[in-house]
């Protein structure tokens, strides 16, 4: 590799940035002959590597099959919410699509996919790794989500379930539906967030090269290690409220029974405990890419790293004393309501310090407007509008009216939409080039993104208003007078399809028809860009040293470079 | 599995590092995982003390109790089976560890007895509570948090001791020695935190 | 017994005494168990199961000899535990006195006189079912 | 600007003391919300345009943040949040703390309908009357699984549980009609187990109660309500009929005074019951609550202790329907003198 031909031509201004042309390099860059990719060919060598690039891209497929069978639900749900009607299925067909729609797109794609697709890929690539610490487990972990997806999958083909993805009982015990097997396919998916957890706290502590500290870590790293924590210490009490739900539905053993003085809020504390912390398991990733994305293309390191680092650990570590504000009306005590309402501020103020940080990075910057960028653009609009509802309603007394109605939607929907899969497509328009040696379209990029931002706006605004009107969540029907904004929202969700089909589409052409990426098409200072693209089946020529921190820009990129 | 480590180590200390540290991260998920039962446990006794100390008191407890002493002796076991390993004392490693699989087999013997008691007695969770002598409200819910108790460290049992009975291949092949006690150190934790979470179940369930 | 194993900290005699100390802590518990102590028994039986808990990490499970990441993770998980337990409890100890399960079927807790009986007329609300 | 902002926000009328006091915060709170998203995301995109890269390969150095700017990260969120939360905490302790005197009604959910129940009073299915200017608490429990009532015009909302009671208390400001919705997931029909709240000037409220009471059926408020059925408690007794014919309660009982199997239910209210142990007690309501769930506490003399138990299999709305059905089987002898049965 020719360190000198690195891509930093591209980062010229006067580029257009709509022509569509993938200029972002000079051409004549050549596709390496030897990668990751084509280090054996048969399915086989797929399905038994123990690379952690190649575990990486099995991730990429099925968690993105994820993502387009929970938005297909979520079509279905926004057709059948286009009037009060039935237009597409019957009540108890609309209660299976959204919670299939929540159960897949929470547990199959939104907390594997961050960590598995570009955790697992970049993870190794930026410690200086040859891998993360235990590639079998790695594998395994794989292979443990296939077999939760799978029973997931089989549950859903037979009936699926009408419970919510909240799972609440006792609606849970007494309902025919098919809980039991998706409940065990939540179970089983559990261990594989668990070992995915285990395995990148372990590669974190022991696998960093030469020179590079913790106060080093690329801010990605600090991310995943915030987010295994959780995945660690949150996940088995999911299992277990899991395990005591499913068990309740097979032997009549309701250990939540209100007939037999059970309590079925009990039920919530267990689940909660584990599910808010599960939501920072969806975005600290997220907000790791965007700290990466915003120095990559900000070409300026980090505004306050150490802020940054710290409320990562804040987040993870608070986010486990807030789960009762989402029980603030289910009878839960007023002293309770009062302890979660306060804890729950600081969550708040842990991601305001990293959302003043990411803009503080841009200030003084040299910034190259690419379709990552877009993306962070949106994203920092939606993660603080739905990051400050989500303020509003933890605050207690406003939550009374805005619990389970289409305020809540619309505030997740803005955090995980909005923010995480914002963050997601930055994030896989910036390492695209990394993993498969290809750029995409560059004008085609920005055309998906301004059509994907657009969509969300319609979609999810119009659900603010519905809920503040009254309108109550999991509804197959609802009264007149919500009709006109479900129009627009299901309008909305129409443009989004079409923006994340165009994504797909442009994807799946450039891996093949792409202009060759060469190493480092950006010229980023990030240390996964050290080796070619792809990389090395092991990654790297030679163990690279670490002098500094990454995405340091005060120096040239090509000093940053060796193979 | 001596000296050797896996390529993408710098090297065997490293590597015996990372499978300590992994090990002690799943312990603490293990942990968290029968967290939720002692919750649930706490929460309803504090609803029902009646219900449960009619139900503690119905429990056979010296059957307990010897599980519990069976318990404490193969984590004993285990300990010195970890200890004679790093002295390269083979032998001595195998057989510890054969005791200690033998305490669990007995551990699940007592156990399997009880719960055929349980049975027969109707002293069950949920709508299969028959038994006719016991009245305290709430009754039924101390026999759901036990069998959810109890089953789930049964489980771990069971896997402990696979995991016991694994760490004792090499020991029988004669391949453990100073600096290469991975396998039996990590099995050893496992098990020792089986001990562990019986010794909070056994008061909690049995006596008070 | 040489100590020459880098890392096989403690020793059979401590192992021993270790277990013996366990033995003990058993069987006190066992017979404090059995004397119906009342509210004191519920701690007194905590107390002696942590301190046995602590016996078997620290000593059987090495943690006294090590430091950093195990450490920090069993701190951490025990944390988690004792607020999940003490924020469960800051519920149920003071909801709305009704909203206890346990309170049903006790017709007298309820606020407006006996829910059943209040006189000739009877009521037509809801009656819960005495368990 | 009350109006101004409600209409902005789309939020329904204010008719209970509760909203009109939330509302304010609302408004700041979204007011912020949209200001903070509005100015982070613009100054982002400001910067992108300020800051665009120049030249080929341009550096940069990194910019440490001075103290006082930290702090003002810090600090000012944090004082903006836990405002919102000393005033969102004191209102919600206004809202789980009812006054000392209200009218009290219960309220059972059940999938997939809201019963509404007045103490001495009519109960109603779907339809909710409440006077105006008055406190009013529903005391509220299912008889399956989760439900929630919410009444978006009054800001409130609470679960209802099986196997206990809730409490939501309002006083309701505006006479009116408005809807009410079951906002926890339940199943099936969800999202049409909707119910309609009717705020009645206090004297009308009392004329209509009084006019129930006395077994008038009778609507005062002109308009009737479409689906409404106000029923008379009488309707608890063909309820206990029918669920003791279901549960087969005849197969051992009689209504006509004679027995059978098991003592006869005729003038059983109010009698004393002569037990096997030689111990006595007046067939009150709890007793009779306590034979059908716990038969073998008190075995009557003369039978034997063969009676199931019907714990676990009688909703608690069954067992009040039972007892009232008991009560209601009078024979021509004046009650409580204790016929042999
Ligand atoms: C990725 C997912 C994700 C994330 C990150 C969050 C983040 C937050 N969420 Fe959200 N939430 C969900 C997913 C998520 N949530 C889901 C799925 C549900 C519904 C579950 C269900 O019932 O199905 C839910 C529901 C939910 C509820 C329950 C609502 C109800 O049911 O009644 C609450 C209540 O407190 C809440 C609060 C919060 C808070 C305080 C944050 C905070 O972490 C947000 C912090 C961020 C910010 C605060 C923005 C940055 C701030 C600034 C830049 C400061 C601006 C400056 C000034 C103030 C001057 N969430
Ligand atoms: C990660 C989480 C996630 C995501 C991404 C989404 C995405 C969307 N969600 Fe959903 N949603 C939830 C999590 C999520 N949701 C949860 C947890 C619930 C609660 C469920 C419950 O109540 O139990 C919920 C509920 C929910 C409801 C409420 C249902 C109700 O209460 O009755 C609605 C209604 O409009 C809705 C709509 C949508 C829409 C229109 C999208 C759109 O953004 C979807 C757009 C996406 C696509 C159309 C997919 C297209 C993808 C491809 C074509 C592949 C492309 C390939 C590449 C990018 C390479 N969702
Ligand atoms: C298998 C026969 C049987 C059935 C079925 C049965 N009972 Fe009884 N019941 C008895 C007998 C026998 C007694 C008297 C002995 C006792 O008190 O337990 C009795 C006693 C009673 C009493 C107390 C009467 C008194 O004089 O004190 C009540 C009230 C009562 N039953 C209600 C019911 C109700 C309500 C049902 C149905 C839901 C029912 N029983 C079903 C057999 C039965
Ligand atoms: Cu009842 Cu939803
Ligand atoms: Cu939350």
């Amino acid at each position: 590799m020719r360190p000198s031909e690195t891509g930093t031509g591209s980062l010229q201004p006067d580029e257009s940035v709509l022509t569509g042309a993938p200029s972002l390099h000079p051409s004549g860059e050549i596709f390496p002959a030897a990668h990751y990719l084509n280090a054996g060919t048969r399915l086989r060598s797929w399905l038994v590597t123990v690379d952690h690039k190649r575990i990486a891209v099995l991730y990429l497929v099925s968690t993105l099959t994820a993502l387009f069978l929970g938005g297909l639900f979520a079509m279905a749900v926004r057709v059948e919410l286009v009037g009060p009607e039935p237009n597409l299925v019957d009540a108890v067909g609309y209660n299976r699509l959204f919670t299939l729609h929540g159960v897949v797109m929470v547990f199959f794609f939104m907390i594997p996919a961050i960590p598995g697709i570009f955790g697992n890929f970049m993870l190794p690539l930026m410690l200086g790794a040859k891998d993360v610490a235990f590639p079998r487990l790695n594998l395994l972990s794989w292979y443990v989500y296939v077999v939760g997806a799978a029973f997931t999958l089989w549950a859903m083909l037979y009936g699926g379930a009408d419970t919510g993805w909240t799972f609440y009982t006792p609606y849970s015990t007494i309902t025919p539906t098919k809980v039991t097997p998706i409940l065990l396919g939540i179970f089983v998916t559990g261990f594989s967030s668990i070992l995915t957890g285990l395995n990148f706290i372990v590669t974190i502590h022991t696998l960093r090269g030469p020179g590079l500290t913790w106060m080093r870590l690329p801010l990605f790293a600090w991310a995943l290690y915030g987010t295994s924590i959780i995945q660690l210490l949150a996940t088995p009490v999911l299992g277990l409220v899991v395990l005591a739900a499913a068990l309740g539905h097979i032997f009549a053993f309701d250990l939540f029974d209100p007939a037999r003085g059970g309590d079925p809020v009990l039920f919530q504390h267990l689940f909660w405990f584990y599910s808010h912390p599960a939501v920072y398991i969806m975005v600290l990733p997220a907000f790791g890419v965007v700290s990466e994305t915003v120095q990559a293309f900000g070409r300026k390191i980090i505004f306050g790293y150490r802020a940054v680092a710290l409320a990562t650990a804040g987040i993870a570590f608070v986010g486990f004393f807030v789960w009762g504000h989402h029980m603030f009306v289910s009878s839960q005590s007023t002293f309770d309501a009062g302890a979660f309402g306060v804890l729950t501020m600081l969550v708040g103020v842990f991601t305001a310090i990293k959302v003043f940080n990411w803009v503080g990075t841009l200030y003084k910057g040299a910034i190259v407007w690419r379709t990552p960028l877009l993306y962070v653009c949106g994203f920092l609009y939606f993660v603080v509008f739905g990051g400050m509802t989500g303020v509003a309603v933890a605050t207690v007394s406003l939550d009374v009216h805005w619990h389970d109605t289409y305020f809540v939607v619309a505030h997740f929907h803005f955090i995980m939409v909005g923010a995480t899969l914002m963050a997601f497509l930055a994030g896989l328009h910036y390492w695209f080039p990394k993993m498969f040696g290809r750029t995409y379209p560059e004008g085609w990029g920005m055309v998906a993104g301004a059509l994907i931002i657009l969509g969300f706006n319609a979609t999810f605004v119009p659900q603010f208003l519905l809920g503040n009107m009254g309108m109550p969540r999991r509804y197959y029907t609802y009264a007149e007078q919500f009709r006109t904004l479900n129009v627009a929202s299901t309008f909305g969700a129409t443009l989004l399809l079409f923006g994340f089909l165009l994504v797909g589409l442009y994807l799946l052409l450039s891996l093949r028809g792409g202009k060759v990426a060469g190493p480092n098409p950006w010229g980023s200072k990030g240390f996964e860009w050290l080796t070619q693209s792809p990389p090395l089946e092991h990654n790297f020529r030679t163990q690279p040293t670490f002098h500094g921190p990454p995405h340091d820009y005060s120096t040239p990129v090509e000093e940053n470079l060796h193979g | 599995m001596a000296e050797t480590h896996a390529h993408h180590f710098p090297d065997a200390g490293v590597q015996r590092h990372a499978s300590l540290l992994g090990m002690w991260l799943f312990l603490s998920t293990e942990v968290l995982l029968f967290a939720g039962l002692f919750v649930a446990y706490g929460y309803y006794r504090f609803l029902f003390p009646g219900a449960f100390a009619e139900g503690s008191r119905a429990m056979h407890t010296w059957l307990g109790l010897a599980n519990t002493v069976v318990l404490i002796a193969s984590s004993f076991a285990v300990a010195l089976a970890h200890h004679a390993a790093g002295a390269g004392r083979n032998r001595t490693t195998f057989w510890l560890l054969v005791a200690a699989l033998a305490a669990g087999v007995f551990f699940l013997g007592v156990k399997a007895v009880e719960y055929v008691e349980h049975f027969r007695a109707g002293e069950l969770p949920g709508k299969w509570f028959t038994h006719p002598g016991m009245k305290a409200p709430g009754i039924s819910l101390f026999y759901a948090v036990y069998f959810l108790a109890t089953g789930l460290h049964a489980l771990h049992v069971v896997v402990g001791m696979s995991l016991l009975a694994w760490a004792a291949v090499p020991a029988w092949k004669r391949r453990y020695g100073p600096g290469n006690v991975g396998l039996v150190e990590n099995a050893g934790l496992y098990w020792h935190l089986v001990d562990l979470v019986w010794i909070f179940l056994f008061p909690l369930l049995y006596l008070v | 017994m040489t100590d020459h194993a880098p890392h096989a900290h403690g020793s059979p005699l401590r192992y021993l005494l270790v277990f013996l100390g366990l033995l003990v802590l058993t069987v006190v518990t066992y017979v404090t168990g059995k004397m119906h102590l009342g509210g004191w028994a519920l701690p007194l039986a905590l107390v002696i199961a942590s301190t046995k808990a602590g016996l078997v990490l620290a000593f059987f499970m090495h943690l006294w000899d090590t430091r950093g990441a195990p450490l920090v993770a069993m701190a951490v998980s025990l944390l988690f535990i004792v607020t999940l337990l003490a924020l469960v409890f800051g519920d149920v100890a003071f909801r709305f006195p009704l909203a206890r399960p346990d309170r049903m079927g006790n017709y007298e807790a309820l606020p407006v006189g006996a829910l059943l009986g209040d006189g000739p007329d009877g009521h037509a609300h809801p009656v819960p079912a005495k368990r | 600007m009350n109006d101004f902002m409600r209409n902005l926000l789309f939020l329904p009328e204010q008719a209970s003391t509760f909203a009109h006091r939330v509302d304010r915060l609302h408004y700041v709170v979204i007011g912020t919300t949209v200001l903070a998203a509005l100015g982070v995301g613009t100054a982002g995109l400001a910067f992108f345009w300020r800051y665009r890269i120049r030249t080929h390969g341009q550096l940069t150095q990194d910019v440490k943040a001075p103290l006082w700017l930290e702090a003002l990260i810090v600090g000012v969120p944090l004082t903006v949040f836990l405002a919102w939360f000393a005033v969102g905490f004191s209102d919600f302790v206004f809202f789980t703390s009812p006054p000392k005197k209200t009218t009290d009604i219960y309220v059972e959910g059940k999938q997939w309908m809201w019963k509404f129940a007045y103490p001495e009073g009519p109960n109603a299915i779907g339809t909710l009357r409440v006077p105006a200017g008055r406190p009013v608490r529903l005391l509220m429990t299912s008889r399956d699984v989760i439900h929630s009532v919410f009444i978006p015009a009054f800001r409130t909302k609470m679960d209802v549980v099986p196997g206990r009671y809730t409490q939501l208390w309002f006083e309701a400001t505006e006479v009116g009609r408005y809807p009410l919705f079951c906002t926890e997931y339940c199943g099936m029909s969800h999202s049409m187990m909707a119910g309609e709240v009717v705020v009645m000037p206090p004297a009308e409220f009392d004329r209509w109660f009084e006019a129930q009471k006395a077994g008038r059926p009778a609507v005062q408020d002109g308009t009737p309500v479409v689906g409404e059925r106000v029923s008379l408690p009488a309707d608890l007794v063909h309820e206990g009929q029918r669920v003791s014919a279901q549960l087969g309660c005849f197969k051992c009982h009689t209504v006509n005074g004679e027995p059978h199997l098991g003592p006869t239910w005729l003038d059983l209210y109010g009698r004393v019951s002569k037990f096997q142990d030689g111990t006595e007690r007046v067939a009150d309501e709890a007793y009779l609550t306590e034979s059908m769930m716990d038969p073998s506490a008190h075995v009557v003399a003369g039978f034997a202790n063969m009676m199931p138990t019907y714990r676990g299999r009688l909703q608690g709305p069954e067992a009040a329907a039972l007892v009232e059905y008991i009560k209601s089987l009078r024979s021509a002898r004046a009650p409580g003198e204790g016929a042999a049965p």
